[in-house]
């Protein structure tokens, strides 16, 4: 006590010290929340790669196609098996050049234009079905979370799904619905529909367990009596207490649907129930390519590349989102 | 938690009969016939003969009756009668023969039932889908304790990656790289599985061990991916808890702390994971075995649905349903037990 | 030779199939893989050589119209076995066995899947212990469909006895170790794994078969078969390696093996559907005589579509030395095969001039030919293959340049062969406007094959659309010539009449477009002795032979 | 205080500086703070949330390490008897293992997360035993059953294989003390040891530690912000301020001679058991700072507004295979009061009997079995859904917990225009007037309208929920615990913030609190709960003057008075631990009878169970 730095003026030292009694607000000024939220998100630097990578691919899709305007389905069957550009620099005579800087398949179809139109695919796919067994697994979630009456069936009916074998269910919705979507949205558009469609019908009981849980815990909390106090309605409850409080646990399903959804994209074109045979996706390529692994490598890395950055990009976007949205986290 | 655990189990066979006509509903309308493999030098007219024999005629209700019969009563009275006929547990007890001469769900592909192939195929689904998830999760839970432990460190960080990468590539392209590599350029490991190969000595142990290595591998690479991610989630949650301090203010080792006290804590969440992860072990891996030919409970099924083997395809299901209605009601029975605070009655 | 000396001396054989066999009782499963794996322990009566010729396994001979073993008038052959034949279990081997097959199969509540084997067969007999005598409803200028080639193999009556009709899927053990005079016997049998066989002790031939043991594994893919053969060596042979040429051209740099090719009478073809198959018109009158199709009831257009299509180039995409460029339903054997070859060069030029010359022409500038105010796009559909993937793009490429729209579509095998009638991607239903699959037909004689074409056999709403008349070719001048080859006994004049027919449906009329007649190729490991690829009967049709050798 | 002063101190804290390091850069926790620990002695170190009380503590045992913290500068003398003195700063991990636990023990703040709930508590007293007494798994199990039989915990042996939430609150903490002093430490560290606990049972807490030091002669340093707390307990008080010592002295001293203007604000904010005698209305208190402000009595008026009769809640238990109700958990018996326009009624009792339940029966955030609730002539109780929505609108709640009834995902002012969002009273532009005036009112800078929760201290949180309570211009509000949460200073603000809006809105309030110093200060009106039932209900003045009932009795005894001079002994305390409120279901309540001892001044007859 003896070390105090006695203030000029006592009365303003007592004054000083009794304002420090009252509340402590925060030092720093109010900022737009979204202002804040990029704050956060541009210290996450696996989120700043994630979000830049994805934006590159995401970019590199829509309007490569445009620049590198190959047709990718156009058969060169002279031109076939080119090795990619860089083979060049340990092996002169390789079958390589410019004009198909990642090289050519066994039907002469340029693989650049390839990887491009097939991101294209791939990561609508993948969004899509992501998005929508999203919307599903949280609806079920928060359904059965929050009405005990029908937290019993819905959790059984989870269990239907997820005993449900995918490959009849593709089947069948083709059968069923396959002709009149081929008709409405023509053959790529409609099977686009269909494969979204089930990838997201047979991929959102996970989401649908977690956000239960978690459900089950945030309704305990005091805010969500507190919102029933003021009287808000269960559905505004859900919407506007539960949800967002949800965020992280569905964000990290998001993260995890994204490549599901790519991978089983391509596991069904691999079981032959997939887009049209001359529509590339990355999964295709993939799978298409493995036969010839050993002779052009790149063929089955490019493809798997692509699908593995884009992944961890989502994944370390994910994580920085979720920081960044969570104002508890965002404050420190 | 015995009346809960009745309870549930009571009340989940209404909900699997439920599931099962919904499965059968599917398998009957999902297109295909079990015909599709027959040459095409077959004609029509014998095709005909040939669904009849099957069955196939008949209405959809008489079929699913007949398969719920077989299922429910049937198979039971087989059981009965190999534990009191052949078993080595039960065989003093007098001999029954209560499915003597009676239909067994019988698959449209082999034409024998289905259940003893089901039995064939089990041990090894079990051996390499069952140890891949054991060491999938003996490598996923140090990962995700150390990552939480040193969380944003290098090695957390690598460990992220890893296992996303690991996540995001189909056991389709490393399955086939692993044989590239293992089986063809250098030549150790054995690219086509044994499933008749019996363990008696050292040498087998051995020969069996490599050939699992590669798909017991490519299966954990995926089990890996999840479990260490909810680990480290998990060990996160708890390492800040109130708990942990009063263990380190004891002066305990920082060891005992994060291995005992949070460890345990962590499991709780991380277990119940892992017991809803075990009917995926029953249910086979579709792909994997497939590369690698284990032709477990995935390849059969995988052959079953090509050939539209119907009893066959929907007892599999059935049975897989069974294990994740059984396995959820585990998970929830493990929360009870492994944490003092919930309890059931 | 090399191979002689004492039975089993050899040790073990690894045969890999990457289909699986389930079951070991060709009758209830026609499946190739079945019948295949069921070869190594049963035994027809005689089966066909590698050249197609017929050769006598437990018969003496075969018999003919020359040596008597066929009636003049066609209506019976009889069949006479060899002496001392014993079955596995060391029981005599008798004609009353081979009376029981053909009673097994022609149960009616069997669903035998031979049942085809045994069409016009009205009685067979027992002469004597050593002779059976087949009698057909009909005059029968081919009656070497029962006990012949690997399909209708001569069961144990023993075994079976309490097997037959409905109780046929019951016998789990019988269809599973089933006793039987070849080479090998059942050690175990896995459905749709593995199978494991031992020597057959009472094996008819002293010194063979020269492997004690033979495992026999299923299931995977080609693309592993090949490389357990080519590439590690783990296995002596692989079976029916559909792969890209350079696929299988780099498996065999691995050395430890070669692929091995052969023909028959696979061919891939392209059906161009005769009816309209609109989804516009009402459900039951698409694909049906009702309505013709409105681009391609036109011969040019037919026509043109096959000019612009380079085969030669197909075979080199998708099957390299296991393929051959062909114009014919028919591409074997010789009495039958038709010289046609015009098809072989590809003429986009001419396709585009005939195509103008039925009409249809660029009007609008945008590449695709129109008439009418209706484009010339059409719906191209087969099952899901890799190389019939390749195909698909490429002939879209080709028909592409002729103004010709396709757009492509792939069924999943187990829908576009199975014969479900709820299902409309199935081949018979046919709703699109060409097709692609391969068909063959067994053994050597194409009648039943070109049988198929005739009117009658329309898939239709009423048949369930069951029907092997895929693309709905309708030709009364056609029906007519088949009804005179049934008639027909010298062969000669018979081959005159298959080649006839077969360019009827081909250069006549395009109404089927041939494109490679597709070979089998297999792979043998390079200490495999012994092994003759044939493609007329089971490809294991020799397993007694095989031996191994030094490298 | 007992006279030690000629020996060294124990610990001997000199120029402690902390820091740790987050995203925006060091951040310091203590600064410059040196005091001495003498054996035998309690030194209390008080002072705000925030002001480093921990952190000091903490260092002591170098467990800032682990919270990311880091002693910058200083040094930390330990006096470790034979073995000389050390500077426990410069010490190594595996010494600091040692000494740990064993020469320094620690006792943590909140009982109910401080023990790992997934081990029996046998298990985790024994650790530290046989980890630094290296006992054999009997002897360790031995001496924890003497531990336990020392803090007075019943049936000890039964407790041993218990878990965690198996024992009440109380226990828990006293097991907390037991494990504290297993290895009897030289120097005990207490951090806010009975800030979560009901004032019977801290009471009870209070006098064991003292008696525990009296015997072992262990010196204790003792945290917390309860000054009533220090009265009791100190010999010297530690004031600590933003991080550094402002204060130090005798606890007499510090008392009735404050020297430091801060500590006599704190001392200000403090209410005092007893202060409010003779004064029949509840008024403000008087806060250094504000003293401008002119201080009257809040009237309210005679009228009735709510009255509850026989209002009856049970929460059942189900059990068995058909899962029938077997068992009732009798939350709220009978209860019967009423409140007037602009009054307060205060319910107090210790935790678990029934307040909470009581108040949002009388919402119906919970559905009550029985009873009749009144609220300005609507009969609450016979409302269908949609009109107890509506019905919401006058009554209104706030929680205890200020952080936990604020959603931490969105930004205040839509917390604040919710209410009115729900039943769209206003519109538009009128809101945003609305908000801001509500800002206003609870004292709150517009500025934090954009902002989130986390971003508010614990007192500005609560302003907000009362804000968002306001809203809708209700006639009752109930406070369930609305200040229990909050330290001192913050409390006494709110505190006369509720009550200048009672005054200025003729708000009526059902006040719920354990703190009975805080309910002399607001209420016009107390009810004493005990199991669920009222055990003695009048005015506020009467109660307390006069307390009738045992219950009632025993705690105004347990109430700790912030006067060095009037300790309590622990002669004078006598608790009985609550009987189980659950009853099977065939049980039959009996009604509730009421003797008037004076006029409006009820006390229970029935018996109460206690
Ligand atoms: N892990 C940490 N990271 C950053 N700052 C911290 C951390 N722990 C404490 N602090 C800071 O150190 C200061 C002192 O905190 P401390 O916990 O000692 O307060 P306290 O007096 O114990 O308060 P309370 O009464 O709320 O327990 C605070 O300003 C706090 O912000
Ligand atoms: N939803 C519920 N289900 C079952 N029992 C409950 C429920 N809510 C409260 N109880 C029980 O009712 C009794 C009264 O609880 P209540 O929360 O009203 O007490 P309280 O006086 O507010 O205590 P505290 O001071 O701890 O908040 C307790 O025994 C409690 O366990
Ligand atoms: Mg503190
Ligand atoms: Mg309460």
């Amino acid at each position: 006590m003896t070390e105090q730095p006695i203030p000029a003026s006592p009365v303003e030292a007592d004054l000083e010290f009794m304002k420090a009694l009252q509340d402590k607000g925060p030092q720093k000024p109010p900022r737009s929340q979204w202002r804040d939220v990029w704050d956060q998100f541009r210290k996450h630097k696996g989120a700043l790669f994630g979000g830049s990578f994805l934006i590159f691919i995401t970019l590199a899709v829509i309007f490569g196609p445009y620049i590198w305007d190959i047709d990718a389905k156009k058969l060169d069957i002279r031109n076939k098996d080119w090795r990619p550009i860089y083979t060049l620099l340990w092996d002169g005579d390789a079958k390589a050049g410019w004009i198909h800087p990642l090289g050519t398949d066994q039907l002469g179809r340029d693989i650049l234009a390839q990887m491009l139109f097939g991101g294209r695919v791939s990561m609508a796919v993948g969004w899509m079905a992501m998005a929508l067994a999203l919307v599903i697994g949280t609806a079920i979630g928060v359904l059965s979370g929050f009405f005990k009456r029908m937290d019993f069936w819905l959790m059984r009916f989870t269990d239907l799904i997820l005993s449900l074998p995918i490959l009849p269910l593709v089947l069948l919705a083709v059968t069923l619905f396959g002709q009149p979507l081929r008709s409405q949205f023509g053959p790529e558009g409609g099977m686009f529909i269909l494969i979204v469609s089930v990838i997201s019908l047979t991929s959102w009981m996970q989401t649908a367990r977690i956000v239960r849980g978690d459900i089950l815990a945030l309704k305990e909390r005091e805010f969500i009596l507190a919102a029933r106090s003021i009287g808000t309605t269960p559905g505004k409850i859900i919407r506007r207490h539960l949800l967002p409080n949800v965020i992280s646990p569905i964000m990290v399903s998001a993260t995890l649907g994204l490549a599901t959804a790519i991978i089983t994209e391509s596991a069904l074109s691999f079981l032959g129930v997939g887009f049209p045979s001359d529509f590339p996706t990355w999964g295709k390529q993939l799978a298409d390519a493995v036969d010839r692994m050993q002779e052009f490598p790149e063929r089955v890395m490019l493809p798997g590349i692509a699908i593995s950055l884009t992944v961890l990009a989502v994944n370390y976007l994910g994580d920085g989102l979720r920081d960044a949205l969570d104002p508890r986290i965002r404050g420190r | 938690m015995l009346t809960f655990t009745i309870r549930r189990l009571l009340l989940s066979i209404p909900t699997l009969l439920f599931i099962s006509l919904v499965i059968f509903l599917l398998l009957q309308l999902a297109p295909g016939d079990p015909m599709a493999q027959v040459p095409l030098t077959v004609p029509p007219e014998v095709k005909e003969k040939m669904r009849e024999a099957l069955g196939l005629g008949q209405p959809i209700y008489i079929q699913y009756w007949k398969w719920l019969v077989q299922v429910f009563w049937i198979e039971p009275q087989v059981f009965i009668d190999y534990l009191t006929n052949r078993s080595a547990l039960f065989s003093w007890l007098p001999d029954t023969n209560l499915s003597d001469g009676k239909l067994r769900v019988i698959s449209w592909q082999t034409r024998s039932p289905v259940m003893d192939i089901v039995i064939q195929r089990m041990p090894q689904t079990l051996w390499v889908v069952g140890l891949a998830y054991i060491v999938g999760i003996v490598i996923a839970i140090p990962i995700g304790i150390y990552s939480a432990y040193r969380h944003y460190s290098v090695f957390d960080q690598a460990g992220t990656f890893i296992t996303m990468v690991g996540f995001s590539i189909p056991p389709f392209f490393t399955g086939p790289l692993l044989i590239v590599i293992f089986s063809v350029t250098l030549g150790w490991l054995p690219s086509i599985y044994d499933t008749t190969h019996v363990v008696n000595d050292w040498a087998s142990f051995k020969v069996q061990f490599m050939q699992m290595i590669m798909p017991v591998m490519v299966l954990a690479l995926q089990t890996t991916a999840q479990i260490s991610r909810y680990m480290r989630g998990a060990m996160l949650d708890n390492l800040n808890q109130d708990y942990v301090r009063t263990a380190r203010a004891k002066g305990l080792k920082e060891s005992v702390v994060v291995m005992v006290h949070v460890l345990r804590n962590s499991m709780i969440p991380v277990v119940t994971i892992i017991a809803l992860g075990m009917p995926a072990i029953f249910g086979g891996a579709i792909i994997t075995e497939n590369v690698f030919k284990v032709n477990g409970i995935g390849q059969l099924l995988l052959t079953a649905l090509r050939a539209n083997d119907l009893p066959m395809v929907m007892t599999l299901t059935f049975i897989f349903a069974v294990l994740i209605v059984l396995f959820n009601l585990i998970a929830d029975i493990l929360y009870g037990l492994l944490d003092p605070r919930i309890r059931y009655d | 030779e090399a191979h002689e000396g004492e039975r089993g001396r050899d040790g073990e054989v690894k045969v890999i199939y990457w289909q699986a066999p389930s079951i070991l009782n060709p009758y209830l499963s026609s499946g190739t893989k079945d019948v295949e794996a069921s070869s190594l322990v049963l035994e027809p009566l005689g089966r066909y050589d590698e050249t197609g010729a017929l050769v006598p396994y437990l018969a003496t001979e075969i018999p003919t119209l020359e040596n008597g073993g066929v009636s003049e008038d066609l209506k019976t052959i009889t069949w006479k076995l060899k002496d001392g034949l014993l079955w596995s279990d060391g029981t005599p081997f008798t004609a009353n066995d081979v009376k029981f097959t053909a009673d097994y199969c022609m149960n009616p509540e069997g669903g035998c899947a031979q049942l085809a084997k045994f069409e016009g067969v009205s009685s067979v007999e027992v002469i004597d212990d050593q002779t059976v005598k087949v009698t057909f409803s009909e005059p029968m200028p081919n009656p070497y469909g029962p006990f012949m080639g690997g399909q209708s193999p001569i069961i144990q009556a023993a075994q079976f006895a309490d097997c037959t009709g409905a109780k046929a899927p019951e016998c789990t053990e019988a269809n599973f170790n089933p006793i039987g005079t070849g080479p090998f016997t059942v050690t175990e049998f896995r459905p749709n794994d593995v199978i494991t066989m031992a020597a057959n002790e009472n094996f008819r031939e002293a010194g063979k078969p020269a492997f004690a043991t033979l495992t026999f594994k299923g299931g995977g893919d080609a693309t592993a078969a090949g490389r357990a053969v080519m590439e590690t060596g783990e296995f002596d042979y692989a079976w029916n390696l559909q792969l890209a040429p350079d696929v299988i051209a780099k498996m065999a740099e691995g050395g430890k093996g070669k692929p091995m090719s052969a023909f028959g009478t696979l061919v891939e073809r392209l059906e161009l559907n005769m009816t309209d198959a609109s989804p516009d018109l009402p459900e039951g009158e698409r694909a049906t005589a009702k309505h013709p199709h409105p681009i391609l009831s036109d011969e040019k257009v037919r026509r043109a579509l096959s000019m612009a299509i380079d085969r030669e180039l197909l075979v080199e995409v998708g099957y390299g030395q296991a393929g051959r460029a062909t114009c014919n339903m028919v591409p074997a054997p010789e009495l039958y095969a038709s010289d046609n070859t015009d098809c072989l060069t590809q003429d986009i030029e001419g396709a585009k001039a005939l195509l103008d010359e039925a009409g249809w022409t660029d009007t609008d500038g945008d590449g695709v030919r129109d008439k009418d105010g209706e484009k010339l796009a059409l719906l191209y559909q087969t099952s899901t293959n890799a190389v019939r993937q390749d195909f698909q793009a490429l002939i879209k490429d080709w028909w592409s340049q002729i103004g010709v729209e396709t757009e492509l579509r792939n069924i999943d095998s187990s829908v576009f062969f199975g014969g479900d009638p709820g299902s409309t991607d199935t081949f018979q239903r046919f709703y699109a406007d060409v097709e692609m699959y391969a068909n063959n037909f067994d053994g050597t004689d194409p009648q039943s094959y070109l049988a198929q074409r005739t009117c009658a056999k329309f898939p239709s709403p009423e048949t369930q659309w069951q029907g092997e008349n895929i693309n709905r070719f309708c030709n009364e001048e056609y029906d007519a010539m088949v009804a005179e080859l049934g008639r027909t006994g010298e062969m000669e004049k018979r081959g005159e009449l298959a080649k006839k027919l077969n360019d009827m449906l081909t250069k006549d009329s395009y109404s089927i477009l041939p494109l490679v007649d597709r070979g089998r190729v297999s792979a043998a490991s390079n200490t495999l002795g012994g092994v003759v690829l044939n493609t007329w009967d089971s490809e294991l049709w020799n397993a007694a032979d095989w031996y191994r050798m030094e490298e | 205080m007992l006279d030690h002063t000629n020996e060294a101190p124990i610990a001997q804290i000199q120029g402690l500086r902390v820091e740790f390091q987050t995203k925006d850069g060091p951040v310091v926790g203590v600064e410059d703070v040196s005091f001495d620990i003498n054996p035998g002695e309690t030194v209390c170190v008080v002072g705000e949330s925030g002001s480093g009380k921990s952190v000091s503590s903490l260092s002591l045992m170098r467990l800032v390490e682990y919270g990311g913290g880091e002693i910058a500068g200083g040094r930390l003398l330990f006096e470790r008897g034979e073995k000389g003195q050390i500077d426990l700063a410069a010490s190594s991990g595996s010494l600091m293992r040692k000494i740990r636990g064993n020469e320094i023990g620690m006792i943590f703040q909140e009982p109910m997360t401080a023990l790992n709930p997934v081990f029996t508590i046998g298990k985790q007293m024994t650790e530290g035993l046989r980890l630094h007494l290296n006992l054999t798994r009997q002897e360790a199990e031995a001496r924890a059953l003497e531990l336990m039989r020392q803090v007075r915990i019943p049936e000890p042996e039964r407790r041993l294989k218990q878990y965690p939430h198996e024992l009440s609150g109380g226990m828990r903490q006293r097991v907390v003390i037991a494990m504290a002093l297993a290895c009897e430490p030289r120097l005990l560290i207490a951090d806010e040891p009975t800030t979560a606990l009901d004032v019977t049972i801290q009471a009870e807490i209070l006098a064991l530690m003292d008696r525990l030091k009296r015997e072992t002669g262990t010196a204790v340093m003792f945290i917390t912000h309860d000054m009533a707390v220090v009265a009791q307990m100190a010999d010297r008080v530690v004031v600590m301020f933003r991080g550094k010592k402002v204060e130090e002295g005798t606890v007499e001293e510090i008392f009735e001679n404050p020297q430091h203007p801060y500590t006599k604000a704190l001392l200000a904010a403090v209410p005092k058991l007893g202060e409010m005698t003779g004064k029949p209305y509840p008024e403000p208190m008087k806060l250094l700072g504000s003293e401008d402000k002119e201080i009257l009595p809040i009237k309210g008026r005679d009228e009735v507004l709510l009255s509850v009769k026989n209002l009856t809640t049970r929460f059942p238990v189900q059990g068995g295979f058909l899962r029938r109700t077997v068992a009732n958990v009798h939350a709220v018996e009978d209860l019967s009061f009423s409140i007037n326009k602009g009054q307060t009624l205060s319910l107090v009792g210790e935790s678990g009997c029934g307040k909470s339940t009581a108040g949002r029966s009388i919402l119906r955030l919970v559905e009550p079995m029985s009873g009749e609730v009144n609220l300005d002539g609507v009969d609450v109780m016979a409302l269908d859904q949609k009109a107890l929505r509506t019905a919401r609108l006058d009554m209104q709640m706030i929680f205890q917990d200020p952080f936990a009834s604020l959603n931490p995902q969105m930004q205040l002012a839509d917390q604040v225009a919710e209410p009115i969002h729900n039943f769209a009273t206003l519109k538009g532009a009128e809101i945003t007037k609305r908000i801001e005036m509500l800002f206003d009112r609870v004292e709150l800078p517009r500025s934090f309208m954009r902002r989130f929760p986390h971003e508010l201290s614990g007192g500005q949180r609560q302003r907000v929920a009362i804000a968002r309570a306001l809203a809708l211009n209700p006639k009752l509000i109930i406070a369930d615990e609305a200040v229990s949460a909050l330290d001192v200073s913050v409390q006494a603000q709110v505190l006369n913030l509720m009550m200048e809006l009672q005054a200025e809105m003729e708000l009526s309030f059902l006040f719920i609190s354990h703190d009975m110093a805080v309910v002399e200060r607001v209420s016009h009106y107390v009810g004493v709960m005990y199991l669920g039932r009222i055990v003695e209900l009048g005015s506020r003045q009467r109660v307390f003057e006069n307390p009738q009932h045992p219950y009632t009795q025993a705690l105004m005894k347990a109430v700790p008075i912030a006067d060095p001079r009037r300790r309590k002994s622990e002669k004078d305390l006598n608790f009985k631990p609550i009987p189980s409120p659950i009853h099977p279901a065939s049980y039959l309540a009996e009604p509730s009878t009421y003797r008037e001892v004076e006029p409006g001044h009820h006390v229970l007859i029935t018996d109460s169970g206690y």
